[in-house]
C-alpha cells in the first residue's frame, strides 16, 4: 500500500507534466503547473508522515515529550514555502496570460508565435 | 508578560557561542542590503507626492536607480573584502553547528568567486541602465526587481542548505521572468511566458530532488547530506540526482533543455540580458550544478559522463545554431549556450579524473579552466550584450544586416564591442583565449583528445561567427539611416569600459587571479564530498 | 492501515480531478476541477497530521481559483478548441511511463532495499543507532518548545530555526506581486503606442 | 462585471462577512505560534476579504478605499519589518537571532520574535495579494472594450 501511495503521487506529477508538454492552451498549461505543484507538495507531506503520529503542535496541558512521536514538522515548513511560491507564480502567470490575450487575442500557444525559432 | 528565559540563556543551550563581530557578520549583508534597498525603493516611489510641474518623474522614483547603483557598488566592495578573509561556516539564527538546526551559509572560495562575478556584472549593468532605461516607464519597478534578483543570486551562491538554495533560486527566477517581460511588448511577453513555464518545471524537478534527498537522510544541510548519502539507498539517490541535474541543467540552458534561452535573453532589456547571460545562468545553473554534483553527490563516473555529454552537446549545438543568426542579441544568446558548454565540459572532465582516482593536478587544471572561463564569460558576454544594447538604442535595430560602419560613428562602443568579440572568439592577449586554451590542455591531459579537438573546432566556429559581426556591424559602408547615428551617452560608455578593462586585465593578470580567486574555488570542488566539512554527527 | 486507505482514496480522487482538469473541453470546468484537486490535497494534509498546511492550502486555493476564473473570463467563449500535436502527446506519455517505472523501483517497488523509506516509517522514526540517524527533525520535535517558546513546531521551524527561508518566501510573494505590476503596465516604453 | 458591482444583497452580505473574515485572518496570524496557521494563512485570508469587496462592489468603488500605492507601501513595510526583525538579531549575536525573551508556553506573547514576524508577514502578504488582485481587476476594466473573440 505504501508503494502505491508514492507511485500514485508520481502519477499526479506525470499528469501535470503531460498537460504542460502536450497542451496548447495557456490555461491548460497553468493548470498543469498547478498539478505539478500539488504532486510535489503532497510527496513532501507524505514523506514526513509516520505511523500513528499526530500534528506537531502542543496543546495546553501537554509537555514537550509528548511531541516526540508526532509527524515531521520540517517537510511541512518546506511545503508551506512551496505553496506560497506556487501562489506567487500563479499571480504572475495569470497577469501574463491576460496580457498575452490582449496582445494576441488568443490563449492558443501555437498561434502565439511571433518570435523566430 | 511573564518572565521567560532571556536570550543569553538560550544561546548557552544550543546557540552558537558569542564571537563578536567578525568576517562572518558581514556576509549576510550581501543579501540583506539589496533586499532592504529593494523594499525601500518601492516605499519611496509609492509615497504620495505633490504634482510636479511639467509631468516630470517625482524625486522618490528618480532616486531608485542611483540608490540601486550605490547598493550594488557596496556589495561589490563587500565581496572583494571577503576575498582576503577566512570565513568559517555560519549558522543563521545562532544555532549551534553540531546539530545543523539552523540554515548554514557557506562562504568558501567558490562562493567568493561567484559573489565577485555577480556583483561586478551587476554594477556594470546598473550603470548602463541609467541611460538605457530612460525609454521605459516605471524605472523604479525595474530597479527594485533588479536588486531583488541580485540579492537572490548572492543568496544562492552563499547557500549551504539544499532547500535554501531552492528558495533563492526561485526568487531569482521569478524576478527574471518579470524582468524579461518588462517591455510589455507582445514578443517580450511571449518569451517571458515560455521562460516561466519551462523554468517552473525545472524548479519543480529541483524541489523533487531535494525532497527525495531529505527523505533519505533526514537532513537538508549540504555537508550532512553529503556525509549520509553513502549509507542511504542507491536507486533513490539516482532518482534524486536525475531530478536535480535535469532541473539545474534547465536553469543552465544545457542543450536538451535550452529552448527558452534564445527567446528570453534577447527579449529582455539590454542590462537584464547582460545579467541573465552574464550571471544568472551561472549562479542558478552551472554553480548550483557544480555544488550539488561535486560537493553533495561526490564526483563519480556516472555524473561525470552526464556532465561531459551535456557540456559537449551544448558546446557544439549552441555554436551551430549561432552561426546562422542575423539578430545580434539572438546570436549572442546562442553563444551563451555554447560557452556554458565549455564550462560544464571542463567540470565534467575534472569529475571524471577525480572519479577514476587520477592526478589531482590534471583535475585541478580542468577546474581552473572551467571556472576561469565562467568568470571570463560573465565579463565578455555581458560586455557584448551591453554594447548590443547601446547599438540598438542609437540605431534602432538589432539586425546585423541593417548596421554597418559603426566603428566610425560610435568609436567607444565599437572598441568595447571589439574587445568583447575578440575575447569570446579566443584571440590571444584577451582572457577568453587563455581560459579556452587551459580547458583544451586540461581535456587533452585528462585523456579526452577528441573532445579537445571538438573544443578547438567550436572555438574556430565562434571566431567565424564574430568575424561576421565585425564585418557587418562595425565595418563596411553605413546603411541608409545608420549614417547619422551618434555615440551613446557617457554612462553607457563607462559601463562598457569597466567590463572591457576586466576582459583585458583577466588575460594579463591570469597568475595573480588564479592564486587569489580560482585556486581556492577549484580546491573546494577538488575536495568533492568532503569539501563542506565532515558533517559532524552527534 | 486505515489512514493509508483514506490517503489512497483521496489521491485517486485528485488524480481523477486532475485528469478532468487537463482534458475538459470547457476551460471553466477545467479550472474548477483543479480547484477540487487542491481541496483534496488539503484533506490529505489533515489526514497526515498537517493542519497548518490544510488551512493554508484551502485559503490559497480560494485565491488562486478566483485568479484563474478571472483569466478564463477574459474571453467570452470558454471552450478550448486547440488541436493537439500527436507527436508531443506521444512523447509526453512515453516520458511519463518511463518516469513511473523508474519511480516504482526507486520507492522500493520490488524489494525494500535501496529505495526511499516506506510510507509511515520516515528516517525520523529510526533509532539513533541506525545507519541513517533520525535527522534534524528529531531535534526540532524534542526541543522546539524549550528552545523557542512556541507550541507549534511548524511555526518554530518556519520563523525561528529556518527563518532565513521564510525571508526568501516573503521575498517571493513580494517579487511576484511586483512582477504582476510590471507586466500589467499599459505601456512598457515611453512615447510608443501599445501594439495590439 | 459592471462598474457598480453586483446587486444590493450581495453588497450587504459582503460588507457583513468581510469584517468577520478580516478578524479571522488577523486571529489566525497572531496565534500562529500556538495553533495551526500563521502569517501566510492569515495574510491570504485578509486578501480574500479584499477580493470579496472588490468583486462585489466593483473595481472603481474600491480604488477610492484601497489604492495601488497604499498597497505597495503596506506590502514593502511588512517586508521591511520582517527584515528588521532579522537585522535586530545582530544586537544579541547575529543575523536572525531571536532578540526577545521566550515567554511562557501557550501564551499569546511567547516564542520570542515569532508573533512579530507573523504580524509582519500578515501585513505583507495581505497587502501584496490585495494590491495584485486590484491591479488585475483594474486592468480588465481598462481593456474591457477589446473583450470577446
Amino acid at each position: 500500500m505504501g508503494t502505491a501511495i508514492y507511485v500514485l503521487t508520481f502519477g499526479l506529477l506525470v499528469v501535470g507534466i503531460y498537460a504542460v508538454v502536450a497542451k496548447k492552451n495557456i490555461i491548460k498549461i497553468i493548470v498543469g503547473l498547478l498539478i505539478v505543484d500539488y504532486a510535489i507538495n503532497m510527496l513532501l507531506v507524505l514523506m514526513g508522515y509516520r505511523n500513528g503520529g499526530g500534528a506537531p503542535i502542543l496543546v495546553p496541558g501537554e509537555s514537550q515529550a509528548q511531541m516526540t512521536s508526532s509527524v515531521d514538522p520540517l517537510p511541512q515548513a518546506m511545503v508551506l514555502t512551496s505553496i506560497v511560491i506556487g501562489l506567487g507564480l500563479t499571480a504572475l502567470m495569470v497577469a501574463m496570460a491576460v496580457r498575452l490575450y490582449e496582445k494576441y487575442g488568443t490563449f492558443d500557444m501555437s498561434r502565439i508565435r511571433r518570435l523566430r525559432g | 508578560m511573564t518572565p521567560g528565559r532571556d536570550p543569553a540563556a538560550r544561546r548557552a543551550a544550543d546557540r552558537w557561542p558569542e564571537k563578536g563581530m567578525q568576517m562572518e557578520a558581514i556576509v549576510p549583508l550581501l543579501v540583506v542590503l539589496p533586499l532592504g534597498a529593494a523594499f525601500a525603493i518601492v516605499v519611496l516611489a509609492s509615497l504620495p507626492t505633490r504634482r510636479e510641474p511639467g509631468g516630470s518623474v517625482p524625486l522618490g522614483q528618480r532616486a531608485a536607480l542611483p540608490l540601486a547603483a550605490i547598493i550594488v557598488a557596496a556589495n561589490l566592495a563587500i565581496s572583494v573584502r571577503l576575498l582576503g578573509g577566512d570565513v568559517g561556516p555560519m549558522f543563521i539564527g545562532g544555532w549551534s553547528p553540531g546539530k545543523t538546526l539552523g540554515i548554514q551559509m557557506i562562504c568558501d572560495g567558490l562562493s567568493k568567486l561567484m559573489a565577485v562575478t555577480i556583483n561586478l556584472v551587476a554594477l556594470a549593468s546598473i550603470i548602463f541602465a541609467k541611460a538605457y532605461m530612460r525609454r521605459f516607464t516605471k524605472v523604479w519597478l525595474f530597479s527594485s526587481l533588479f536588486l531583488l534578483m541580485t540579492a537572490a543570486m548572492n543568496a544562492v551562491v552563499l547557500a549551504g542548505d539544499l532547500f535554501n538554495l531552492f528558495v533563492f533560486l526561485e526568487v531569482a527566477a521569478i524576478a527574471s521572468y518579470a524582468l524579461v517581460a518588462f517591455g510589455c511588448e507582445a514578443e517580450e511577453l511571449e518569451a517571458a511566458f515560455k521562460y516561466l513555464v519551462l523554468g517552473t518545471v525545472g524548479s519543480a524537478f529541483i524541489l523533487l530532488g531535494v525532497a527525495i534527498l531529505y527523505s533519505l537522510t533526514g537532513q537538508l544541510n549540504m555537508a550532512m547530506v553529503a556525509s549520509l548519502l553513502p549509507k542511504a539507498g542507491s536507486s533513490a539517490v539516482l532518482l534524486a540526482a536525475a531530478a536535480l541535474i535535469a532541473g539545474l541543467a534547465l536553469k543552465a540552458a544545457m542543450v536538451p533543455f535550452h529552448a527558452w534561452l534564445p527567446d528570453a535573453h534577447p527579449s529582455a532589456p539590454a542590462p537584464i540580458s547582460a545579467m541573465l547571460s552574464g550571471v544568472l545562468i551561472k549562479a542558478s545553473g552551472v554553480y548550483a550544478l557544480a555544488r550539488v554534483v561535486f560537493n553533495v553527490f561526490g564526483p563519480t563516473g556516472a555524473y561525470a559522463t552526464v556532465l561531459m555529454v551535456l557540456g559537449a552537446v551544448s558546446m557544439v549545438v549552441g555554436v551551430f545554431l549561432a552561426v546562422g543568426q542575423w539578430d545580434f542579441k539572438r546570436l549572442l544568446a546562442y553563444h551563451s549556450i555554447s560557452q556554458m558548454g565549455y564550462v560544464v565540459l571542463a567540470l565534467g572532465a575534472a569529475a571524471a579524473v577525480l572519479a577514476r582516482g587520477g592526478e589531482r593536478a590534471v583535475a585541478g587544471l580542468c577546474l581552473f579552466g572551467g571556472l576561469f572561463h565562467l568568470f571570463n564569460h560573465a565579463a565578455f558576454k555581458s560586455l557584448l550584450f551591453l554594447s548590443s544594447g547601446s547599438i540598438e538604442q542609437q540605431t534602432g535595430t538589432r539586425q546585423l544586416k541593417e548596421m554597418g560602419g559603426l566603428s566610425r560613428r560610435m568609436p567607444v562602443t565599437s572598441f568595447c564591442c571589439r574587445v568583447g568579440a575578440l575575447s569570446i572568439a579566443g584571440v590571444p592577449p584577451f582572457n577568453g583565449f587563455f581560459s579556452k586554451l587551459i580547458i583544451i590542455i586540461g581535456l587533452t591531459l585528462a585523456g579526452y583528445p577528441l573532445l579537445a579537438a571538438l573544443a578547438v573546432l567550436v572555438a574556430l566556429m565562434t571566431l567565424l561567427s564574430f568575424i561576421k559581426v565585425q564585418r557587418y556591424a562595425l565595418e563596411g559602408p553605413p546603411q541608409g539611416s545608420i549614417a547619422a547615428v551618434t555615440e551613446a551617452p557617457a554612462s553607457m560608455g563607462i559601463a562598457l569600459a569597466l567590463l572591457a578593462i576586466v576582459c583585458i586585465a583577466g588575460g594579463l593578470a591570469m597568475g595573480p587571479l588564479r592564486e587569489h580567486l580560482f585556486a581556492p574555488a577549484g580546491e573546494i570542488l577538488l575536495n568533492g564530498r568532503f569539501a563542506l566539512g565532515t558533517g559532524v554527527l552527534p | 492501515m486505515t489512514i493509508e486507505l483514506f490517503v489512497v482514496a483521496f489521491i485517486v480522487f485528485m488524480l481523477i480531478a486532475a485528469l478532468i482538469a487537463v482534458e475538459a473541453r470547457d476551460l471553466l470546468s477545467s479550472v474548477i476541477a483543479v480547484g477540487a484537486a487542491g481541496f483534496g490535497l488539503s484533506v490529505i494534509d489533515l489526514l497526515v497530521g498537517a493542519p497548518d498546511l490544510a488551512l493554508t492550502q484551502v485559503v490559497v486555493e480560494v485565491i488562486s481559483l478566483v485568479l484563474l476564473i478571472r483569466v478564463v473570463l477574459t474571453r467570452n467563449d470558454t471552450s478550448a478548441t486547440e488541436p493537439q500535436d500527436a507527436l508531443r502527446t506521444g512523447v509526453a506519455l512515453l516520458a511519463g511511463g518511463i518516469i513511473l517505472v523508474i519511480v516504482f523501483f526507486a520507492v522500493g517497488g520490488l524489494s525494500q532495499q535501496g529505495g526511499v523509506p516506506p510510507f509511515g516509517q520516515p528516517v525520523l522514526s529510526n533509532t539513533p543507532q541506525a545507519a541513517v540517524p533520525p535527522g534534524v527533525s528529531a531535534d526540532y520535535l524534542a526541543r522546539s518548545a524549550d528552545q523557542t517558546g512556541a507550541a507549534n513546531a511548524v511555526t518554530a521551524v518556519l520563523l525561528d530555526f529556518r527563518a532565513y527561508d521564510t525571508l526568501g518566501e516573503a521575498t517571493i510573494i513580494f517579487v511576484s506581486i511586483l512582477g504582476t505590476y510590471a507586466v500589467l503596465r499599459r505601456l512598457g516604453r515611453r512615447g510608443r503606442e501599445a501594439r495590439a | 462585471m459592471n462598474q457598480g458591482g453586483m446587486t444590493l444583497i450581495v453588497k450587504q452580505t459582503a460588507r457583513l462577512v468581510s469584517g468577520f473574515i478580516t478578524v479571522f485572518g488577523i486571529h489566525i496570524a497572531l496565534t500562529g505560534h500556538l495553533t495551526p496557521g500563521g502569517g501566510f494563512a492569515g495574510g491570504v485570508i485578509l486578501a480574500a476579504a479584499a477580493v470579496l469587496i472588490v468583486l462585489s462592489f466593483g473595481g472603481a468603488y474600491c480604488s477610492r478605499l484601497l489604492t495601488g500605492p497604499a498597497c505597495h507601501i503596506a506590502d514593502s513595510a511588512g517586508a521591511m519589518m520582517f527584515l528588521l526583525v532579522a537585522i535586530l538579531g545582530y544586537l544579541v549575536g547575529g543575523f536572525f537571532v531571536s532578540f526577545l525573551p521566550q515567554g511562557n508556553l501557550f501564551h499569546l506573547v511567547s516564542g520570542g520574535t515569532m508573533p512579530l514576524s507573523n504580524l509582519a508577514i500578515l501585513v505583507k502578504v495581505g497587502a501584496g495579494l490585495a494590491g495584485g488582485f486590484l491591479a488585475l481587476s483594474a486592468f480588465r476594466l481598462a481593456s474591457g472594450a477589446k473583450e470577446g473573440d
